[in-house]
């Protein structure tokens, strides 16, 4: 396998393809926009929170094929999970994503790993991470229109 | 002729690297240039033998580094044919050179309502300070737009200029589009409205001659780092007269007259800018890098880099589904922006990557310009001096490859 | 013991060189210091293996770059304990990092009559900020005697803390009389009266270790030169929460979030005040340069610095007709200024460098510390880790030629 | 000959011991101050213009031995010189001090010729020349008491 092909694994050219969950939710219990300032990139990110879980979450916005991959797989790992997991889901994606290497808990979003080679596009990959992380502090915080959040601002460097 | 870039190639020690096992073609000049190994040696001789502080010290070592130093105001002064090294000001880069500008001379010239006319294809470099001093003093921003053919519409700048205008500013070749603004005439227009003209040379220092009188520029500024020079180095000309009426920007060593407890005077120009001890070792290396560019002659690189952009042009467009912008012509340097369609411009540089071809892929730091030209973003080939047909072949078919390779995503 | 200042000038190049037939003697490390072999080393590869602009880049090299460059931020924290490296901002050099304070927080967060508090021995770039700020916005500045031991008057300093004080800033070990200052003690005055302390580590850094937490400092600044880094690189480090809610200093690339034609909207720290193309190479070199300073141990060169002040102080107090100023005490690093009788500083200067020995003359930036001492200037000697007894005694030999040369003159 | 004599030749060391025409002049056409902002060393000039001719000059003011010695020996060399006169040995005492040699014309300073090798100095030699050049001009301009000039004002760098 060359190396495009680690990087770019085929279900992550199949979710930029066809992105899960794309569009608006309607109605969201938080809608939380983010931007990678290093490509101007934006993503938005909703979630509908019942019970303590989340419900459903989608995202919206154009973007290379990792962020889209990323946001896709993102939604789809984040469905049915309890705040606290969610967080904790975010946790260890930036630890493979940082090439710390992929928990079996992470699931479908092992396909990212290979992104952790191309230190210049990590922050493609956790753009959705971030925002969604922003998204559960906005809920958390008892807002459901929370201030855009930028990638650089969680990562420096 | 007499330049030949292969040749050229072998002055630079890095493009003997090899990147993801494929030989590296370097084609991001335009966001940094590589440093021709005579750069680095003038600088790792000059902390071997002669490095001290310069301008205050008694002993030969502070002498010798004083006249290097010295020594490469009144070389880069030479390069701009600038009339004398007096308003010559080192500063770290051309970002800085502007702010300078926007501080020194911006903050206590300008009032409320006075107006600052600038293009759409400004670098963030040539807008952002500017907006900075919106902000504080209400001067007001006009943007000059592209016209049809991706140039500058000189009848928009034309009726930009106004009885209010102070201060004319733009690129002297544009950092996405490759295009050479005609400086003579905008400095025209900026004078008979009794504005100043402020040229950004950051992409034209390193790849034409600079005639700072010819162009009626009255402030110009470029970067070290893209001439060949080290980082950390870059230069503000500002006319003379002119920078003897400017107060100090930052304040420090090295730029004052007399220091008292609780009030300074300030020493006259070129020190009166230059606060604190400067990038001494780096403007030794701006010397060498400038009497490298000399050698090999910048007519002839301006010459090799339109030709070169004219190939990758042509071959590029004959990939299917490539878009290249920018205009055509005479005026257009090595600077190639273009996308794939259907494929994001950083997948697109990723993919490159892996063959070994080093660009760009982004905003450029040129976002209104982005706009203008209805993408988010590009993929950017920049050309030097040391960039060959062959290299250009190279990006040609690894776009292909790309294009192949991610079919089409987005 | 484990250091051993002879083995150490094997680390210097330059070291080896002859000055007027005589080797040299290299006594002017507080101007400047010298750079070692490593710190060349890891500069040339960088350049010949992993150049590129940061940041921005899709690409190999590229990503290498900002690899380095942001490892370098993150060294340099470390090497000042800092909490993070997030709110580690590069400069060019001290006096650039005491301006931006001046500029991003003092002209946002100062009033007319609010009142900054310093010492009569800062360092021009301590004071012309001020001044500037002071012109602009109507601050007060108030400056602190030294008492009679030439220390700090540490009731004088608590009593010019008042209500209106905002800032106290002050150098941690001086330019001239090589005095440590109490910092812990003037940041717990500084913050009982709730106002912040800007320490100038720049004598510092080179010579002793640093720990902004336990000093109580609110921001620090160094210069890379003076610790045996390239020239045109230093650093700025700021308590987050402070850093944060400033505004841009200057403007540009990669401090941006979002650009219009018209207004921006601002990066994160650290990089809202890293606008343009940073120094990148210089803050590879600096790393190395801490990495080697952190090798020979800070706490062994301040001891070694203090013993060689200690030394140095005698033997020329025993030359007739010499004076020596400053402190003497275990609070006194290695910087030596004096006076020879009847004879000019700059006279004193050229005549130990026609022997090899290389000193300063003059006011050293600190033109209100000389009136208050009572001199126009005073010569220098500056020690450093490859300093050596020997190269004292050279010092002390030719100090009492040149006495001898010039009898008494003026 | 070393080259600490070449530069501090015995008459330079005897004018800076015993400065020639020291103190101000009363009556006076023109008074300049200078300051050579390098090592803050100031000095003043004072001229006596007669008929177009420097019928006296001064100085006062502490400093190097370099400068002592050049302003001493610059008041004996104005002397008797007419204003253009004084102009031309200004021009032929910078070229001399910039390494260009000494003019027979330059009398007694060709002493200070050695200083020529000693760039952080040259300021201190040209300080009493630039001052009496400002001096000069102040008295073409019909004025008596002028602004201070700086060395670097007129030799940048
Ligand atoms: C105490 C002190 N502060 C500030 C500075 C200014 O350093 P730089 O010229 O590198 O900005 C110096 C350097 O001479 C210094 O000694
Ligand atoms: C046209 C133009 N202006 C200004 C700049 C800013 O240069 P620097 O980052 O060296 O300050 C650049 C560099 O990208 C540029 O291309």
């Amino acid at each position: 396998m060359g190396f495009l092909e680690q990087v770019y694994r085929d279900a992550v050219l199949e979710h930029a393809r066809s992105p899960r969950n794309r569009g608006a939710l309607d109605p969201y219990s938080v809608r939380q926009e983010g931007v990678n300032p290093s490509c101007g990139d934006e993503l938005v990110v909703y979630l509908h929170v019942a019970d303590g879980r989340v419900d459903k979450a989608s995202f919206d916005g154009h973007g290379c094929a990792i962020s889209q991959a990323a946001a896709s797989l993102m939604t789809q790992a984040v469905r049915g999970l309890t705040l606290d997991e969610a967080t904790q889901l975010i946790t260890r994606f930036k630890a493979m994503i940082r090439g710390e290497g992929a928990d079996p808990s992470l699931g479908d979003l092992a396909v990212l790993e290979g992104v952790s080679k191309l230190h210049a596009r990590v922050k493609c990959a956790t753009l959705a991470f971030v925002t969604l992380d922003a998204a559960i502090d906005a809920y958390a915080a008892g807002t459901s229109e929370a201030a855009q959040v930028s990638v650089d601002e969680s990562e420096p460097g | 002729m007499a330049f030949d870039a292969s040749v050229r190639r072998l002055d630079f020690p890095i493009l003997e690297r090899r990147v993801h096992d494929a030989p590296l073609v370097y084609l991001d000049s335009a966001a940094s240039a590589q440093k021709p190994a005579r750069v680095l040696a003038a600088v790792d001789t000059f902390y071997r033998q002669h490095y001290a502080n310069v301008h205050r010290g008694a002993h030969t070592l502070s002498d010798e580094a004083t006249s290097h130093y010295e020594a490469a105001r009144a070389r880069t002064a030479r390069f701009l044919n600038a009339p004398s090294e007096r308003s010559l000001v080192f500063v770290r880069n051309a970002t800085e050179g502007i702010n300078l500008v926007a501080h020194a001379w911006g903050r206590t010239a300008l009032r409320e309502g006075d107006e600052i006319v600038l293009t759409v294809a400004e670098h963030h470099a040539n807008l952002v300070p500017w907006h900075l001093l919106a902000a504080e003093r209400g001067v007001v921003i006009r943007g000059v737009p592209l016209g049809r053919d991706q140039r500058v519409d000189m009848d928009a700048l034309a009726d930009a200029i106004g009885p209010r205008t102070r201060l004319v500013t733009t690129f002297h070749v544009s950092n996405v589009l490759g295009l050479l603004n005609p400086i003579a005439d905008i400095a025209a227009l900026a004078h008979a409205a009794g504005a100043l003209l402020l040229v950004d040379g950051a992409q034209a220092a390193p790849h034409l001659p600079v005639d700072v009188q010819a162009l009626g520029a009255d402030m110009y500024v470029f970067s070290g780092h893209k001439v060949g020079a080290p980082s950390g180095i870059g230069a503000l000309w500002v006319r003379e007269d002119l920078l003897r009426t400017w107060p100090p920007f930052l304040g420090g060593g090295e730029m004052i007259r007399s220091v008292e407890l609780e009030r300074s005077t300030y020493a006259d120009i070129p020190m009166r800018f230059e606060a604190g001890t400067p990038a001494i070792a780096e403007a030794v290396g701006l010397h060498a890098a400038l009497d490298y560019l000399d050698e090999v002659g910048l007519a002839a690189i301006w010459d090799h880099d339109r030709a070169l952009a004219r190939y990758a042009i042509e071959r590029l467009r004959a990939v299917e589904g490539v878009r290249v912008y920018g205009p055509e012509g005479d005026d257009r340097g090595g600077i190639v922006p273009f996308n794939v369609e259907g494929v994001h411009p950083h997948d697109v540089a990723s993919a490159l990557d892996t063959f070994g071809v080093a660009v760009r892929a982004g905003h450029h730091c040129a976002q209104p310009l982005m706009r203008a030209l209805g993408v988010q973003s590009t993929v950017r080939a920049s050309f030097w001096l040391h960039t060959t047909r062959d290299d250009v072949d190279r990006l040609v078919e690894a776009v292909a490859e790309a294009r192949a390779f991610f079919g089409a995503v987005a």
